[in-house]
């Protein structure tokens, strides 16, 4: 067994949870220094984890695979494919803005009791969180993945429900209610989709014998392991009824937009950013890697649902006066487009939907992170109460354009990459769908769009005045996210090269081949 | 007591002289646990008799976990000595079984049991009264509530240290149930381990009234359902003319032909067989709270002293499932295709009803309460597997199941106020602020119960649900989910209370448990997460001990 | 005569008790229906034992005896506190815990 | 030498940059650095046009391949750039007209505390037009184009303090997005059908393509072209966009990027030469918008709004020209050109005259400015002269051509189309004619701006006069080079020539232009030059009424998208929280009602309890019995 990899990116992590969760609590600064820290040694790790990663190699490389619980059939097995290394960078990348942009958000307004310690449990929490994310994007045994599915729920819970938003409408307690209740909410949703995926999950145990993705994979490959259609059907429903809730596509849609908008800031991005990704990458890795069949019978419903999330999405994104809540729909109309490309079954449309989960995350975290950051600085949510701030605070309102212009996938940011990529894809199979879909940069433009005038431009409203500019700390945030996304906007190919293989794969999973354009060109095979 | 012995007697009697009754042979090795814990309880009967007042407390604990813990050591023994597997056999002339369930499930009882000795014993939680130290056990049971003579009991410091005899008994008899190889047995095990427990539920310290009240309203449904067991009973020996596991199995596979034209009538009707099934059923369901046969459970574990609640959840629970085991896997096999349907909709009911009451409970004794009646449903999902996975998986919940319990029931005696414990809801708002390592510890427990992944509970659901599933109990598995989806609710419910809202000004202390309470709370939570991170051992263990001896 | 008839008196004092228990508020009279549940349980015992030829029911009926009484023994103990503490022995009186 | 194309790019994109991240430090210099920059890409445009016109007609188109941008199996996206010869008529347009106008907001912006970023901006805007005329894909071109797009957003509203210019910044990018679509759509089209997207091997490969693939391409791509060219029904923002700063209006909306629409479709001549009902469609939009812009142009009294109608028209006469094919693309792009400089050179002047005018722009407040700014007044009056197609001057040979060309079209189309031009001319030559009257000639009418201090109607400062005369030189002279030194064949190689055979002689067809020409201004002269103009705008013919409101196009707009939308998100919102959300709560609250009844059994009588055992019991009997019996 070679060095194990992979694990420690999740180990470290987790075990600077449990040391962050052990400052004592006069210690707070050390907390967040140490979390910080441990969040740069994971984004090393990641680094070295995307650097050993050969594009042209076996599927799944630097696995590990031990024996976990027999009687089960369970494994604790490991193995990234491209798409399994895009969004651990992208976790590791995170992950370390996230906590800088939170560092002042578990503050303790007053000590309640000496062993009372908000701070150092927010920052453990994220790490826990990071932790499992990454590991679930490295798990290749069905059990292991759905035991982190389902334990990352617990820690994401505390921090939406623990270390909610400050600035709220209404008195504390009503607000103190409104977070419990979106906390709840959000661990019911993912927890009934998760209750559904373990039947599902039994029942591949009692069809399959085993949880190891390769092992299922290959037994159905040669035939040793055929599933009735009914059976394939049954469980591909339970898997992507999950993943669906946790992506989260309509009409599961509505916990995401009390979440984030409870949820502190960073919070918000790690939900929408971070972890929602691994519903769409489980949708890419398990749905059509296990139930290939079944995958190809549910399209056409689900590249329906996937319409209606990016337009509904868009359409409620405009019609939201909570920033938070906004960015919250957008996200939605997004996931409907990644979920579009991944069921598109196109190399491009799937290609286009790793990258489209990558850029999201950083495209949302940049605007998100800094609407957090104006947030906090007037002390409320409400798009009405904004007003010239772009003559307040230029630098603030120049990168919050920047995540916006992002966000609706101008050219030269990473996003348009992605969703043109998309829509190619679900062109070339599905051609009104790909139609459908296109209206959705129009909404997207309008939503970003009003929001900017509503909140940027005009006169300067009286609260507003004063307000100061983006601070070092926040810049530090913010400016190295949009540098990725200008990186990525016109260099994707780092990107792509360690994805395409992975989709390749995939495509012969479910075995689809791209439509050959009609007319065969010569000039277009160079 | 072998009634074959008798029966030979009585047929040979005309011819052979009386003074040949050969002796019954009785194999004391592997009947040594509940042997020793039997002595134990009877020697700390003496105690109470002629230990002066003072030293009874320490020579009672001292005695009870010593035994207990011998005991346990004893059926470890039996196990490595292969009794559990190559050896399993039949002891005292048919009487008790000695094999791998039941020396499993005797561990585990005998495990919780010293847990639960430890929260009897706890004497830190309150304050002293009168400068005596004051356990969770009314100074004078007998002394009517709130009269001078209690009074005079508590200031002459008085405790009712009798619960360790009682508790002893009450052992001994659950040790039996689950090996119980003859109806009669059975019946008397139940009896043995029922009738103490009937008594340590009415001496709770605080609220005596409502302890009484659970005394009684436990002691009468029980008895009314010991009643049922035993006219099961008759009707099966009606049945097959004998009680004994072994023969009933026979004459239900048909394997007795020979059916005596007088007896046309009785031997071998199925209906007596079906009738009698159902009230012996009926008589175990009733101690595992499977609706609707639960209605004591909520009031009973409300009522009775919290240790006791904590005890009789898990070690109860244990052993009614045990002979439950038994009872459908040795005696009623050819009966499998009558019994299952019934106990599909005994398991629906039981994992809904539990669930759903549950959600509007203001109260954690009770809260938990439904969670048992929950958690029973899921545990019929296994035993209605019917396979030996069936079997091993329901005895890894169970082992599983109780440390969780007797954990939570253990941390709920820390939380306290002037009237002792806070069991009410409201009072644990914002526990999480004023004590979090107890709000965690709590916390970690519901979500066992609520069977989140990497912890026991996840690992016990899943084993239950996979034999179900095996099984071809698809549609319980799909019931169970959506039940245990509704059960999350209110077990969230509970740490969003004690996490995410703010501390009550007249809230709740913690008191500080000594090292017993301590150590129970923490075996909890170890036994918790190893079940759910690396249960393989474990589940090994229940594999090789899912084999009943016939 | 034959002796399935004891089976059915047994049946019938059996649903008697039963009835009583579940008509009856007074806690001692509970207690004797189920009192006399258990030896309607006696009855059958004897009853199959004699159809059977065997002495197993006989020997049960006596066991049923000995935990009857010592069900007496913790029952009325039971019930005689409640009563002191109540001044009642209604079984309905006894509901403080409900719902 | 096709190395430096990409630092055609380059330079204004790196300008940008430094303009816009530099921060404080180059609110001093940053101005001198955007302008040198702007004229440093000029210049490697004119280099190239030397090494270029060095080569054979035939061979002149050049490539460079910076790198693969995105790589997914045969979805084969370059950073690459083709400069041929049309494309090399827009850089040195854009780089020579955006310089100019660099220099000229040097003076226009002095007073702007951002002028900094609006020198950004500025480069910025270049560089994308630049890449868009230079992409050698539909992928890249769909880069710069939104890239334009971007810059015309920022500098439409420059001055975010005012809430019209925020709005109309966001509303021209909306616009600009619905003809956007159309492109990523045109693209996706060609994706499937050719596998690619490369001018190349589109182009060369149209005749493969189904006659419907080919037009559903054609007509994607116009309704691009619509977006950016601000031709109906998508023309709505270019009015609003005229509260950008003066010099916007003259660069982006009068010079170069509304002409990217014409562009695109010259390009693309190849598909539109297969497709005729997309050309068909595409001449009628042109006709329509002709017609449309200079009936709005005649009804304006804002100055640059009016000027604005006339955009619109002229570049509706370039998309007609494009809209005839092989007869109309040269004459497309020749008007384009000699549009660009008249009308900057227009722009520019009423910048110069608002400048004098602290900054106001009805023209019913100007009059007899002619004497106050003399170089202004000669300017404006060249590039009135060269619009109207004034015999001799650009927009004469332009215009001319394309109504010869309209006509050549033949058949009832062709009749109709040369009326119409004909009718956009005379039009033309009376809205202009009236701009002129109404603001260099009559009585002062002048009023004090709202602060009560009264008007100083001065000379703009040199840096402003100097592009101005250069442009009018170029509205004198541009037509009558191109006519002379070879406009057609230059651009031959690209998009190709055909001779029109047009039913009217090229005399009687110049005759026909300068007659109406001479009648659109004589109406003018009557309305306007005779009597005096009154300072409040009468009531006017419903006519009037109508197309000082844009011939009622926004309030339709307003009245369906806006309001429709707003009650679409608004309906929508009710839904998703009592429907979609209400389900589940409503599930939630069944369950919690079930339980509160269910808890109700639980009412503490232990013979209730008896009860229920009892009768479970019963039940499990009868069950197992049941179960026996079936």
């Amino acid at each position: 067994m070679s060095f194990p990899l992979l694990t420690l990116t999740a180990a470290v992590p987790a075990a600077g949870a449990i040391l962050t969760a052990a400052v004592p609590a006069a210690r707070r600064t050390a907390a967040k220094w140490l979390a910080l820290l441990v969040s740069l040694a994971t984004l090393v790790l990641a680094a070295v984890v995307f650097v050993r990663f050969e594009p042209g190699g076996d599927r799944y490389q630097l696995t590990e695979n031990h024996a976990w619980i027999k009687d089960f059939g369970v494994r604790y097995e490991l193995g990234v494919d491209g798409i399994g290394v895009a969004l651990i960078a992208l976790t590791a990348l995170l992950i370390p803005f996230i906590i800088l942009a939170g560092w002042h958000d578990a503050d303790p307004l007053e000590t309640k009791s000496p062993r009372w310690r908000p701070t150092q449990g927010f920052f453990a929490l994220i790490l826990m969180v990071e932790a499992m994310v990454i590991l679930s994007f490295e798990a290749t045994d069905v059990f292991l993945f759905y035991v982190l599915f389902e334990a990352m729920l617990i820690p994401m819970y505390f921090l939406i429900g623990g270390f909610g938003d400050r600035a709220h409408s209404g008195s504390d307690e009503n607000a103190a209610a409104q977070r419990s209740y979106a906390a709840v909410k959000f661990l019911l949703y993912n927890l009934v989709g998760g209750l559904i995926m373990l039947a599902a999950v039994i029942g591949l145990y009692v069809v399959a014998g085993n949880f190891s993705l390769t092992e299922i994979a290959a037994a159905r490959a040669d035939g040793s392991l055929d599933m009735a259609t009914n059976t394939e059907r049954l469980l591909f429903l339970g898997f992507f009824f999950a993943f669906a809730v946790k992506a989260p596509l309509w009409p599961l849609h509505t916990w995401l937009p009390n979440a984030m908008g409870e949820a502190t800031a960073p919070v918000a991005v790690l939900i929408t950013a971070v972890v929602d990704k691994v519903g769409t990458f489980a949708m890419l890795r398990f749905c059509l890697g296990l139930f290939p069949e079944a995958s190809k019978w549910a399209t056409p419903a689900i590249i329906v649902l996937a319409l209606i999330s990016i337009v509904y999405g868009a359409l409620l994104a405009v019609g939201q006066r909570d920033i938070k809540r906004l960015v919250a729909y957008a996200s939605i109309s997004h996931f409907g487009f990644i979920i579009l490309g991944i069921f598109a079954m196109t190399t491009q449309g799937q290609s286009g939907a790793t990258l489209y989960m990558v850029n999201h995350g950083i495209s949302t975290a940049a605007l998100m992170l800094v609407a957090g950051f104006l947030i906090s600085r007037r002390g409320s949510r409400l798009i009405a109460d904004y007003g010239g701030v772009q003559k307040v605070a230029p630098v603030l309102a120049g990168t919050f354009l920047i995540g916006g212009l992002a966000t609706l996938s101008l050219p030269g940011l990473a996003p348009f990459v992605s969703e043109f990529l998309v829509l190619v894809g679900t062109y070339a199979r599905y051609p009104v769908a790909g139609i459908i879909a296109t209206t959705g940069i129009v909404l997207a433009a309008l939503y970003v769009l009003v929001l900017y005038q509503r909140t940027m431009t005009g006169p300067v409203k009286e609260e507003v005045r004063g307000l100061p500019d983006l601070r070092v700390r926040e810049l530090a945030v913010v400016v190295p996210l949009i540098a990725v996304l200008i990186f990525l906007g016109v260099f994707p190919k780092p990107l792509t090269d360690i994805v395409n293989p992975a989709v390749q794969h995939t495509m012969s999973d479910v075995q689809q081949k791209d439509p050959q354009p009609t007319v065969p060109n010569v000039e277009a095979a160079q | 007591m072998s009634t074959t012995a008798v029966h030979s007697l009585w047929t040979t009697a005309a011819v052979e002289p009386l003074n040949k009754i050969p002796a019954p042979h009785i194999e004391y090795t592997q009947l040594s646990p509940v042997l020793i814990v039997l002595t134990a309880a009877i020697l700390s009967v003496l105690v109470e008799a002629f230990v002066p007042r003072k030293g009874r407390y320490v020579a009672q604990v001292f005695l009870s976990v010593l035994a207990l813990a011998a005991a346990f050591a004893a059926v470890v023994g039996l196990a490595a000595g292969g009794y559990g597997s190559t050896k399993a056999q039949i002891a005292a002339m048919g009487a008790i079984a000695v094999d791998g369930p039941a020396l499993f499930l005797q561990g585990t009882i005998l495990l919780a049991s010293i847990v639960s000795v430890f929260t009897f014993a706890e004497r830190r939680l309150d304050p002293a009264d009168h400068g005596h130290k004051v356990d969770s056990f009314a100074a004078e049971a007998a002394a009517v509530p709130g009269s001078e003579q209690e009074k005079a009991a508590v200031k002459a410091g008085f405790t009712t240290t009798e619960v360790f005899p009682l508790a002893l008994f009450a052992i001994a008899g659950m040790l039996v149930f689950p090996a119980a190889n003859d109806l009669l047995t059975l019946f008397v095990a139940l009896e043995v381990f029922s009738l103490p427990l009937y008594l340590l539920c009415a001496v709770a310290r605080r609220k005596r009234l409502m302890s009484q009240e659970a005394a009684v309203k436990y002691f009468l449904l029980g008895a009314f359902s010991s009643a049922f067991l035993l006219f099961g009973i008759a009707l099966l020996y009606g049945y097959a003319g004998s009680v004994s596991y072994a023969t009933i199995a026979r004459v239900v596979d048909g394997a007795v032909v020979s059916v005596d034209p007088a007896l046309a009538g009785t031997m071998g009707n199925d209906v007596l067989l079906l009738i009698g099934f159902a009230m012996v059923l009926a008589g175990l369901l009733f101690k595992v709270g499977a609706v609707p046969f639960h209605m004591w459970t909520p009031d009973v574990y409300q009522g009775a002293p919290t240790p006791v609640t904590g005890f009789m959840a898990a070690a109860t629970k244990v052993a009614a499932f045990g002979a439950l085991l038994r009872l459908l896997y040795v005696v009623l096999p050819g009966l499998t295709w009558d019994w299952r349907p019934v106990m599909w909709g005994v398991a629906i009911v039981t994992m809904l009803g539990g669930a759903i009451v549950a959600i509007t409970q203001t109260d954690i004794k009770r809260l938990l309460a439904y969670s048992s009646i929950a958690h029973a449903g899921f545990l019929l999902a296994g035993v209605i597997a019917a396979t030996p996975a069936g079997i091993s998986s329901v005895l890894f919940y169970l082992g599983a199941y109780s440390f969780v319990t007797i954990g939570a029931f253990a941390v709920v005696t820390l939380v306290r106020d002037a009237g002792g414990e806070a069991t009410h809801l409201s009072k644990w708002a914002g526990l999480g602020r004023r004590s979090p390592l107890v709000a965690a510890v709590f916390a970690v427990f519901l979500l066992a119960f609520a069977g989140i992944p990497l912890t026991s509970g996840f690992s016990g659901k899943f084993a239950v649900f996979k034999a179900a599933a095996d099984g071809g109990a698809g549609a319980l598995v799909v019931v169970g989910v959506l039940s245990s989806a509704i059960a999350a609710f209110f077990y969230i419910r509970v740490i969003v209370l004690m996490f995410f809202s703010e501390p009550k000004a007249d809230g709740p202390t913690v008191a500080v448990p000594s090292a017993l309470t301590t150590l129970t709370i923490t075996a909890g939570v170890v036994v918790t997460l190893v079940l759910g991170l690396a249960p393989q051992y474990f589940l090994n263990l229940a594999n090789q001990a899912s084999v009943f001896v016939r | 005569m034959n002796p399935v008839n004891y089976l059915y008196l047994a049946a019938l004092l059996f649903t008697i008790g039963a009835a009583g228990v579940l008509i009856r508020r007074n806690a001692i009279v509970v207690f004797m229906c189920v009192e006399l549940m258990l030896n309607a349980c006696n009855l059958a015992f004897v009853t199959f034992s004699r159809m059977h030829g065997n002495l197993d029911g006989q020997i049960i009926a006596f066991f049923t005896m000995v935990v009857a009484a010592a069900e007496v023994v913790v029952g009325l103990a039971i019930i005689v506190s409640v009563f002191r503490a109540r001044h009642s022995a209604s079984v309905d009186d006894a509901s403080l815990m409900k719902l | 030498m096709e190395n430096l194309i990409a630092l055609l790019v380059g330079v204004p994109l790196l300008g940008a940059a430094i303009l816009l991240c530099g921060g404080k430090r180059l609110d001093k210099s940053g101005h001198w650095l955007g302008t040198l920059l702007a004229a440093a890409s000029f210049a490697i445009g004119l280099a190239l046009f030397a090494d270029m016109l060095g080569k054979s007609a035939d061979d002149r188109a050049m490539h460079q391949r910076l790198y693969t941008w995105i790589p997914v199996e045969n979805f084969q996206a370059d950073i690459a750039f083709q400069l041929d010869q049309l494309s090399m008529t827009f850089v040195l347009l854009i780089s020579g007209v955006g310089t100019l106008i660099h220099v000229y907001s040097i003076g226009y912006m002095e007073h702007d505390e951002r002028r900094r970023r609006f020198f950004g901006y500025l480069n910025l805007f270049v560089a994308a037009m630049l890449l868009l005329v230079l992409a050698d894909n539909y992928l890249l071109l769909y880069f710069g184009w939104e890239g334009v797009g971007l810059a015309s957003y920022l500098l439409i509203g420059f001055w975010q303090h005012k809430p019209t210019a925020a709005t109309a910044a966001k509303k021209a990018f909306l616009v600009n997005r619905v003809g956007d679509m159309g492109l990523s759509i045109a693209i996706m089209i060609m994706f499937t059908t050719f596998g690619t997207f490369a001018f190349g091997p589109v182009l060369a490969s149209t005749g493969e393509a189904s006659q419907g693939t080919l037009t559903a391409i054609g007509l994607m791509l116009l309704l691009a072209a619509c977006g950016k060219s601000a031709q109906v029904p998508l023309q709505s923002w270019l009015g609003d966009a005229m509260e950008g700063p003066t010099p916007v209006s003259a660069l982006i909306h009068a010079a170069t990027m509304v002409t990217a629409g014409v562009y695109l479709i010259v390009r693309s001549a190849d598909i539109f030469n297969a497709a005729p009902d997309a050309q068909l469609v595409v001449t009628v939009v042109g006709a329509v918008t002709l017609l449309f812009g200079a009936i709005v142009g005649c009804a304006k009294d804002d100055i640059k709004k009016a000027l604005a109608g006339s955009t619109m028209s002229q570049i509706g006469y370039m998309i007609l020209a494009a809209g005839l094919g092989p007869i109309g693309y040269v004459f497309a792009i020749m008007h384009l050109v000699t549009h660009g400089f008249f009308k900057a050179g227009l722009f520019l002047g009423a910048g110069s005259i608002m400048h004098g005018m602290n900054d106001e722009v009805d023209m019913r407040k100007y009059g007899g400015l002619r004497k106050y700014m003399p170089v202004t007044f000669v300017t404006f009056g060249l590039g009135y002269l060269a619009i109207i197609g004034f015999p001799g001057l650009s927009g004469f040979f332009s215009k001319d051509k394309i109504i010869e060309a309209a006509f050549a079209k033949g058949g009832t189309e062709g009749w109709i189309l040369g009326s119409v031009t004909l009718l956009g001319a005379a039009i033309t030559a009376y809205y202009m004619t009236r701009v002129m009257l109404m603001t260099f000639f009559g009585e002062k009418r002048w009023q004090d701006d709202e602060n009560g201090n009264p008007p100083h109607p001065h000379e703009s400062p040199r840096s402003m006069t100097i592009p101005m005369i250069l442009l009018a030189v170029g509205s004198v002279a541009a037509g009558a080079y191109f006519e002379f030194a070879g406009f057609v064949e230059w651009l031959e190689p690209v998009t190709g020539f055909a001779h029109g055979h047009s039913p009217l002689s090229a005399a009687a067809v110049t005759t026909a232009t300068v007659a109406v020409m001479v009648i659109g201004v004589g109406l003018a002269y009557l309305q306007y030059g005779r009597r005096p103009v009154p300072v409040v705008a009468p009531r006017g013919s419903l006519l009037t009424r109508a197309a000082r409101r844009d011939l009622l196009q926004d309030d339709f707009n307003h009245a369906v998208f806006v309001t429709g939308g707003t009650h679409l998100t608004r309906s929508l919102v009710y839904v998703d929280h009592s429907l979609v959300d209400g389900v589940v709560n409503g599930t939630a609250a069944a369950v919690g009602g079930l339980s509160g009844r269910l808890r109700k059994l639980q009412n503490g009588y232990a013979r209730t309890y008896a009860v229920s055992m009892f009768g479970g019991t019963a039940v499990l009997i009868a069950a197992t019995l049941l179960m026996r019996a079936v």
